[in-house]
Formats: C-alpha cells, structure tokens, sequence
C-alpha cells in the first residue's frame, strides 16, 4: 500500500468536508447514500410486515401513505439517482480518463452540500409529518386535497435536483475535456459511454422537473396554479410534465448500472466487450429515445390515442438498445475465460434480472395489456426488478469489484459470493410473486386487500425478509475488510483500465505521471492472477 | 483612455435587434388572424439567433460548442413536440 | 377453454378480455422463448468457457457486425408485432360507447356513487345485466380516481373536471372486484366496490325492487328550473338561447363555422364554461355554473336535457 | 510568480481551462433552456385551449413596459457584448464602464419589472390574492397570469443573479485584469445573454397576443 494517498492526504473534518478531490465527495456521498439507502429500506419493510395479512394491523392507512411515499422518494431521488453516478462514478471517472480530478471540483463539492440540504429538507418533511402523495405527486391529490408536508418535501426534492445537473453538467465536460492524451471516444471504457449519456439526461431532464415543483409550491400556496381543474387546468399536463423527467430518470438509474456491468462481465471472462461500438452507441440512443416515451405511463390516464400509440411504439424502440446490450453481455462470455468471484456474480445476476426486468416492460410498453396492469403489483414488480433486481444488484458489484481500488483493502470472497446468491434469491421471491398478484389485479398502493391475495403477499413479505438480511451482510464483511481486509495491490484484478494503473487507494492527484493511452480498452490477458506487486 | 470603438458586428447587430422588435411590436397590431402568433415566434427565433450569434459568439465557435447550444433546444423541442401532441389530439 | 388451464389465472369475463388473455400468453411465450435461450446460452457458457476448463478458445467472433445488425432486427421486428397486437385491441377497448344503456359513475374520497338513469343509486357497487354493452359516464368530484375491473381487464382514470366514457360488457354472471386503481389519499384502498353481473330477468327485478327517489330526468328538470335555467332556454323566455329540445346527439354550429356533436361532454362544458363553445348566431350571455353545481346535480341536469330528445344513435 | 500555478492541476494549460469554463457554462444553459421549457409547454397547452381568454389577459398587459424592458436588455446585451471585447489591460477602464451601463440597464428593467407588477396589483390581475376579470374569460385569463407571473419572477431572479454576476466581474476587472477574468468575464456574458434571448420569447408570448383584435 502506497503511504502517500488520499485517504491519510489529512485526517480533520476540513480535510473532508471542505475537499474538492472527487475521491473524498465520492466517499462523502457514499457514507450518505448508506444512509438513506437504509431509510428507505426501514420503509420497504414496514410496507411488506404490514402486507403479510389483508387486513390494517401495523399501521393506519394514513401511515401506511406516508411509509411507501417515504420509501418512494428517498429511494429515487436519494439513492437510486445518485448512487453509482455519484460514487463509483465521482471516484471512477476521473480516474478512469487519466485526470487529476473532474473539471470543476468545487462544483463537486457544491453538489454534495445541495445533496445533503435536499435530504435534510427532505427528512425534515418525514420527520415533522409525513408526505401521503406518493412520489409521484400526482395533482390535484398533491395540491388541493393532500394536507401533509408536501411543499417542503417538494423543496427538498427541487434543491436535490440541482445537485443532479451539477453532477451531469461536471461529467458532461469532464468527459469532453480532460481525457488522458491518445484516449480517443472509441478507446473510452464503457463505463465512461454510459455516464455520459446518464448525465446527458440529469442536465436536460431535471430541470423540467425543477420547474414543476416550483408550480406544484405555487398552487398549493396561492390556491391558484397551473394544474387547478376548478378553473380549468388539466391535471394532465402535470403528468406530462413529472414524467418528462421521471421517466428518462428510470434510465438515470439503470444505465450507470449497465456501465458497471460492462466492466465486470470483460474483466470476469478475460476478454473485451463484444461489439464495443453498438454498446457504445446504445446508451446515448437509450439516453436520447428514453426521451420519447414518457407517456406510457399515461395510457389509461385519458391522453389522446394517437399521444397513445405513438408513445407506445417508441416504448418499443427504446427496448432495442438494451436488447442489444444483454446479447452483446452474452456474446462476451463466448470463448471467455470466466472467473465467478462475487462482482461476476453479481453481473451475471443482473443479466438475468434486468432482462426479467426489461421484458416486462414490453408487456406495459403494449397497449391493451398496459389497461389491465397498469398502476398494479406487475408495474411495482417490473420496474423493481430494473432498479433493484438491476442498479442495485450493479451497483454491488460495482463496489465490490472497485472496493480494492477505493478502500486499498480486500474483502471476504466466501462472504461476498454468499452475500450475492443470497440477494438474488431473497430479491426474486421478494418480487416476482408480485407480477402474479398484478396479472391478478391488485392494484398498488393499496393498504388493505383481498383476502384472495395473500398467499402471493407473504412469499413477497418473506422474501423481502431474506433480502433485507442480505443487503446488511455486505455491510459487516466490507467494514471488517476496512480494518482488518489483506492490503489491495494496484491491481488486484490483472486489468488493464487506467484505473488499476495507479496504487490503490489513489494518490491525492491520481496519477504521479500524466498516463498515455496507446490501446483499444479492455486489453485483458488471459491470466487473472495479478503479477506480483511491489510490496 | 486609449482608443477602443464598439466593433462593427456587434453595432450593427444591436441596431437589427432594435429594428426588430420595433417591426414585431407594429406588426403585432396588424391583424393577421393567426399570422400574428406565427410572425411574433419567428421574429423572436430570428432575434434568438442573432443574439446568439454575435453576442453569444457562436459563429466563431466549433461544432461541438453548437452541438451543446442546439442540445437544448433540441429537447425543448421534442417537450414541446409530444407534449403537444396529446393535447392537440384530443377528441 | 385454454385459459382455465393455468393455475391462478382467472380468466377475462368481457369481449375484449379473452383477447388481453391472449396478447398477455403471446406476451409470456415471447418473453419465455427469450429467457428460455438468454439463460440457456448464459448457463452453456459459464459453464463451457469456465476458467478451469481447458477448452480450444481460438477463433473467436472478431467481426461484430452482422450479428449485431441480426438481434437488432430481430428485437425490432418482434417488438413491431407485440406493438401492432397490442395497439389493435386498445382501440377495441376504448372505442365509441353506444348509448344503449348507460349509468353514471361519480367518484369521490372515498366512494363510487353510481346512479343508474331511472333514479336508483348504489354505493361502491353497480348491478348490470349481462351480455349487454353498458355505457359507463364517470366524473371525479375531487382528485383523480381510476375505474379498474381487473375481471373485465379494463380501467380507466376519472380526472376532476371532465366526463370521461367507458363501455363495459360481461359475459358471465357473479360478483367481481372493483378497484381505485390510482392512489387518491387515505382510504385509497378502501375505496373499492364489486361490479354484480345479473341475468336480464334478475336485473329487471334487482332494478324494480330498488327505491328510486324519481328518475334522474325528473330530478334534472326540478333543478333545471330551480337553477335559472329555463328562465333562458325555457319556451316563451324573453332572452334568446339556444333551444335545447332535441339537442343530444345533434352536431351543433359554432360561432367560429365548426361543429360539434352534443354528447354529454359538449353539455357539461356549456354548463360550466359557456362561452368556450358558442352556438353560432346567439350572444354569449349565459353566466357560467362553474362551482355552483355539484357533480351529481350536474349529471341529473344533462340527463334532463338529454330526455328532451334528440337524435338517437 | 502566480502564473505558474495559475490553473487547477486537472488542466494542462490555462487555455485549456478557460475552454473548459466555456463548456460549462454552454451545458448549463441547455440546463435553463429546460428549465423554462417546462412553463413554455404549460403556456402553449392553455393557450391551445383558451385561445380568447389569453387574448384578452394579454392585452391587459403593459406593452409599453414590456417593449421598453426588451429594448433595454437588447441595450445592456449589447454593452456587454462590448465589454467582453473591451476586456484588456489597456482598455479596461472601458470595459468597467460599459459593464457599469449593463448594471444600471438590467436594474432598470427590474425596477420597470415592478412597477408593472404594482400595476398588475392594482388592477386585480394576480391570482389567488387579488383576482377580478371578465368572468366569461376568468378561467383562461387566471391560467395566464400564473403562467405570466412564474415566468417573469424567474426570469426577474435570473437577472438578479446576472447582476449580481456582472457586478463581481466589474470589480474583479477594475482590480486585475488576468486571463482568468477574461474567461470569468466570457463565461458571464454567456449567461446575460441567455438571460436576454429568454426574454425575447417572453416578451413574444406575454405581450404580443391579441393586439390586433
């Protein structure tokens, strides 16, 4: 282990709290991610103890609104959106394009302290009351009717909002701008495409939610706003408008995710990502058509049917570049050489979750099916299995492949493999039952159900158990390793990003030398064992 | 002082934009029936653009810096586009 | 029948329904075949390409291309057909109701208040008889509901502030689920009902039994007067207004030379915005009701012009 | 010499910093462009559905405000158009006085800004507090003026900002004018512009309808 990093670069709460290296924020938001992360789980819990019986025994209904819109907006804006952007990402990328850090690291900095007072905003808002209006704020509910704490949650959603561009836009140019000399677009890793094309929508998305927020703010404290349909405004346009943002923001989360698993699946088998160009170019055409398809969660909401049809059908393309990308996944295995150690697992976990994920999708991309399922069970199950059954299972593998690298220390592989194949059994009961209950006709937010229901809602419940357990393992083996782990050498994975070229943990500036890239990415050699380091 | 006089591209370009808006308010009272919306939008776009342009310095800019510019209204367009689309189609 | 063999799976009482069951098996069968070779080959190359497994792994796929270019038009063709299938019976499900028989549907925190055309009214529950289309005329009094009836695999959202129409059809008697499907505070889920499907005879009787106050026509007119407006629109009124015998259902001239079919819609914003659409060669006079009328006194007045006669369609 | 580590150590070369900036400040702007797409998609929408109502409240509008405040900011755009050029060691007594001229303009138009919203006041056209209109066109004319007065306060906070901005830059160049200023300086310019073309489509949306009729 180098003794000249950024981690012993100071030890005062300044040296953190008032750093502008991006490998310090990327920690500052990680110790802030673990914290919401469980917030929102504690909610997701409650919610599924209360679910295992029909009846109100738990909670009132109006707690029971308050837990899932808790759950709902500390997990969206909290910690899915941010997470892999935000860590791995904040740490990866500069050292990923061989620079000393992102172009406006006090910007970065900014970023995380709006981050911090969006949540606190946020937490004070649960915390004084509660917010019963879903997170998706769905008017005239939110403004007229709701009287719970929603424009101070909105507050702390909007301020959030500006950490969000603040990333996207750092990201944006960094990219751009300082890329080690010799590395060209085509010789970027495939985790610098996708966060590219994630902060593409961050910066041309949020503030379209930014905007309505502040109508939102302004009807319920006027009683006159945009949405009122006293005086004939249309809640509609509301919708249009939260989901302009909140559904490209779906691809905010998965992409980043996407890009992990780029790196896991060529590093695990040894060998290059197949079709590197049509993977490429796959997320900037999922962060450009992810546009277009918003109204597809409007399809029962009374939009005309051509905004119907034509929404539909572009759900429908949106699905081929990430089609494309689970093939191309796939097509890297052949003729590797794959290693399961736990990131691989994690990968392979995600593979087969998002596309579980993804292909439901289509069923609510298709019209006529989408009457009868949506706002049920089959859309909670559908896009839990893309943003946990994917970013999350991503986002782990992510951690654990970089952790080495981040922490300069290694972990348990006997409890990271077991962590893993427990996260993905726990998930999938925990989820799939409730594609069943959907095609059955449950409808979602519902507090009380039929009793014909349950059998259903207690798999669920009890996989949400085996999950929750499974999520805290990693917790305890990557503390321990924190303290007591074997030292990381630079390179423990024998891979050839420039990433691994530096000592783990990372120099204050990264690299003592400007690296000069000569190659095509994902070089591997055959061989996994890493050659010896210096001790 | 030392001698700086104003350059010439940003006078005349300050004069256009003056001129224009003088023509779009008089326009504004002719009645043109739906036109009206039509001209004031593309005197605006035409404004837009010069300010852009010279102000802005876009024209001595490469393409990426126009890519970035156009970006934006690129999606304000498809906002604008889909968003309108419903609510034109109404029935 | 195909659709009784898979466990759990009840099976679609309307028209359309049978045919969701099928695009949803389509669905299922696509996605499985997909699973189905993604897993096998995932499983087949984890397994053969293992690290541990000395196996020939030269000659590998250098150009990319044409595969590429194969799963994409194979995803993209795919995806076309499920588009093409499943828009097809969304426009069956959502097309013009008849106006056979209708009922109106008033939704509110936390009730459904149905009121069927010759006065009878019932709550969180609505009889209809079976194999007849029935015209569903929803209106939110407050925040956005959805009529869901997962049996009948339809749904559709109320929003405050217009009517919006539905046709439903069962074809099988017995009680099935009615549900809020969009979340709309509190007791969301308690604002749930069951949809009675009757034969002809025991509707006939189920109807006859009821206490109807009067029919909503009856009811309609008492208010029409009471509100003012036949002090306008009635016969010998000295304010000029457009008649409104034998309205419904008739194309009406606008002042700016377009037409419009009175339905229910057209009345409801008369009443509430009357100067959005006038009649051509009348003076835009009438005072708006917005605010000044409830939902249910607003459909019992367009029930009552609408029993003035008109076209029927 | 400060020169020497003049630029952060992620930047090969002051220049290249200073370019950096300028794409910054180019993805913040698609960032506002959104920002007010979102309030330009609702006024469209309405404007759609209440063709006369919008007509009408437009007219209550005060044109000669609005033309004014347009001709004014075109003004300070253009002044700081030619304080961005004026930007040397030489001349930067010039580029603080054009840039003074672009202060004083653009506080003018806030001033102007409320005047017209004490107008505005005064005639019963703002809703939820004081709200009094034609009462066949109340709906529609309500729905503009929330449009109208969310639009024109954001934009008034964006001058605000912009102000405040040319003002910090003012002083700096007064100081010390160094290759960092003048890409501060460039960077700002960029963002008052935006500010005016925003304006531009403001002025076309809020006070040109319904004039003719």
């Amino acid at each position: 282990m180098n003794e000249d990093n950024y981690l012993n670069a100071g030890f005062s709460l300044r040296s953190w709290f008032f750093t502008t290296d991006h490998k310090r924020i990327a920690i500052l938001y990680f110790a802030s991610l673990i914290f919401f992360f469980f917030v929102g789980g504690a909610a997701a819990t409650a919610i599924r103890i209360e679910l295992a019986t029909p009846q109100a025994d738990l909670v009132s209904s109006d707690m029971y609104n308050r837990l899932f819109t808790m759950h709902g907006i500390i997990m969206v804006w909290f910690f899915l959106i941010p997470s892999i952007p935000n860590t791995l990402g904040n740490f990866m990328v500069p050292l990923m394009i061989g620079a000393r850090d992102l172009a406006f690291p006090r910007l970065n900095l900014l970023s995380w302290y709006l981050f911090m007072l969006g949540g606190g905003v946020t937490l004070f808002a649960i915390l004084a009351g509660g917010v019963d209006t879903g997170w998706t704020f769905y008017t005239p509910f939110s403004t007229l009717y709701s009287n719970s704490y929603v424009t101070v949650a909105v507050t702390g959603v909007f301020v959030s909002g500006f950490s969000s561009i603040l990333t996207g836009l750092n990201f944006i140019v960094t990219i751009h701008r300082l890329r080690a000399p010799g590395l060209t677009w085509y010789r970027l890793p495939l985790f610098i495409w996708s966060l590219y094309a994630t902060s593409v929508i961050l910066v041309l998305a949020t503030p379209v939610l930014a905007m309505t927020l502040v109508l939102i703010a302004v009807e319920r404290l006027l009683g006159v706003g945009i949405f009122d349909p006293r005086i004939g405004g249309d809640p509609l346009l509301f919708q249009h408008l939260f989901w302009f943002y909140s559904h490209p923001a779906v691809y905010i989360m998965i992409l980043p995710g996407m890009g992990v698993i780029n790196e896991l699946v060529s590093c695990f088998s040894r060998k290059a990502v197949f079709g590197y160009k049509f993977v490429a170019w796959a997320s900037l055409a999922i962060a450009a058509i992810g546009f277009l398809v918003w109204g597809h969660h409007m399809f029962v909401a009374g939009q005309s049917l051509l905004a119907s049809l034509v929404f539909s059908f572009m759900s429908f393309i949106v699905a081929v570049p990430s089609a494309i990308k689970v093939f191309n996944w796939t097509a890297t295995l052949h003729k590797g050489s794959i290693h399961f150690d736990a990131p691989m697992l994690y990968a392979l976990a995600f593979i087969g979750l998002f596309t579980i994920g993804g292909l439901t999708g289509l069923f609510l991309a298709c019209l006529a099916f989408d009457v009868h399922a949506t706002d049920t069970y089959f859309v909670v199950a559908h896009f839990h299995y893309i943003m946990v059954g994917g970013m999350v299972t991503a986002y782990f593998g992510g951690l654990h492949y970089w952790w080495p690298k981040i922490t300069g220390r290694l972990y348990s592989e006997y409890w990271a493999r077991t962590a893993a194949v427990l996260i993905f059994f726990g998930f999938n009961l925990t989820f799939f039952p409730q594609f069943v209950l959907g095609a059955e006709g449950m409808p979602r937010r519902y507090h009380v159900y039929p009793p014909e229901f349950q059998v259903w809602n207690v798999l669920s419940s009890g996989g949400a158990v085996i999950l929750a357990v499974a999520y805290l393992m990693p917790m305890f083996y990557l503390g321990y390793s924190l303290f007591f782990g074997r030292r990381a050498p630079a390179n423990p994975w024998n891979a050839p990003g420039l990433e691994w070229q530096t000592p783990s943990p990372p120099p204050e500036y990264n690299f003592d030398t400007q690296p000069v890239v000569t190659r095509p990415p994902y070089q591997y050699s055959p061989d996994f064992e890493a050659e010896p380091q210096n001790a | 002082m030392t001698a700086w006089r104003p350059p010439l591209p940003l006078v005349a370009a300050w004069l256009a934009l003056i001129a224009l808006l003088g023509l779009t308010v008089m326009l504004a009272y002719v009645p043109l029936h739906m036109f009206n919306a039509v001209v004031a939008l593309a005197i605006g776009c035409l404004k837009a653009a010069i300010v852009a342009a010279v102000f802005m310095e876009l024209r001595h800019r490469g393409r990426r810096t126009f890519i970035f510019a156009g970006a934006g209204l690129f999606w304000l367009g498809i906002l604008l586009w889909l968003g309108l689309m419903d609510f034109l189609t109404r029935t | 029948m195909w659709r009784d063999w898979v466990p759990f799976w009840h099976p679609g009482v309307s028209p359309h329904g049978e045919e969701v069951d099928l695009l949803f098996a389509g669905l299922l069968l696509a996605s499985a075949l997909v699973l189905g070779l993604l897993f096998f080959l995932l499983a087949l190359f984890c397994v053969r390409y293992r690290a541990s497994n000395t196996i020939d792994r030269g000659h590998r796929v250098r150009k990319s291309w044409h595969w590429e270019v194969g799963w994409t038009a194979a995803s993209f063709v795919g995806f076309l057909g499920l588009f093409v299938w499943g828009a097809g019976i969304y426009f069956q499900i959502y097309q013009t109701p008849s106006d056979e028989l209708s009922v109106f549907v008033v939704a509110r925190q936390w009730m459904w208040k149905v009121q069927h055309n010759g006065g009878q009214s019932e709550i969180n529950a609505l009889h209809i008889p079976v194999d007849r289309p029935i015209r569903v005329v929803m209106a939110s009094q407050d925040v956005i509901h959805s009529f869901f009836i997962p049996a009948l695999r339809l749904k559709h959202d109320v929003v405050p502030g217009r009517y919006q129409d539905i046709e439903i059809t069962a074809h099988v008697p017995g009680h099935y689920h009615l549900f809020c499907a969009e979340y709309c505070g509190t007791e969301h889920s308690g604002m749930t009902g069951e949809i009675v499907v009757m034969e002809a005879a025991d509707y006939a009787a189920w109807l006859a039994q009821q206490m109807p106050s009067s029919p909503l026509a009856q009811e309609g007119g008492a208010l029409f007067r009471e509100l003012g407006c036949s002090g306008c629109h009635g016969h010998g009124s000295k304010v000029r207004a457009p008649p409104l015998e034998g309205l419904y259902g008739r194309p009406v001239p606008l002042a700016d030379g377009s037409f419009v079919t009175a339905d229910e819609k057209y009345i409801r914003d008369s009443i509430l915005l009357p100067r959005s659409q006038i009649v051509a060669s009348y003076e835009p006079v009438m005072p708006s009701f917005e605010g000044k009328v409830s939902e249910d006194q607003l459909l019992r007045l367009v029930v009552y012009i609408k029993s003035l006669g008109g076209h029927s369609s | 010499m400060p020169e020497a580590k003049a630029f952060a150590s992620q930047f090969v070369s002051s220049q290249h910093r200073d370019e950096t900036a300028e794409l910054g400040m180019w993805v913040f702007i698609a960032t506002e462009v959104l920002l007010f797409g979102g309030l330009i998609l609702g006024y469209f929408v309405y404007r759609h559905a209440y063709p006369a109502a919008f007509a009408a409240a437009s007219r209550h509008t005060d044109i000669v405000i609005g033309a004014a405040n347009t001709a004014i900011l075109l003004t300070s755009s253009f002044l700081v158009a030619c304080a961005v050029d004026a930007f040397s060691a030489e001349t930067r007594k010039i580029c603080v006085a054009l840039l003074s001229g672009a202060i004083v303009l653009g506080l003018t138009f806030v001033v102007l800004k409320s005047i017209e919203y004490s107008d505005e006041y005064r005639e019963h056209l703002i809703p939820g507090i004081d709200f009094n209109f034609d009462a066949a066109l109340t709906n529609g004319a309500q729905l503009f003026f929330v449009f109208y007065f969310v639009a024109t306060a954001l934009h008034a906070l964006h001058m605000l900002v912009g102000v405040a901005l040319l003002a910090v830059l003012a002083t700096l160049t007064y100081r010390l004018p160094s290759s960092r200023h003048r890409a501060a300086l460039h960077s700002g310019a960029l963002y008052w512009h935006f500010v005016d073309v925003v304006w531009i489509f403001l002025f076309a949306l809020i006070y040109l309808p319904g004039r003719s009729s």
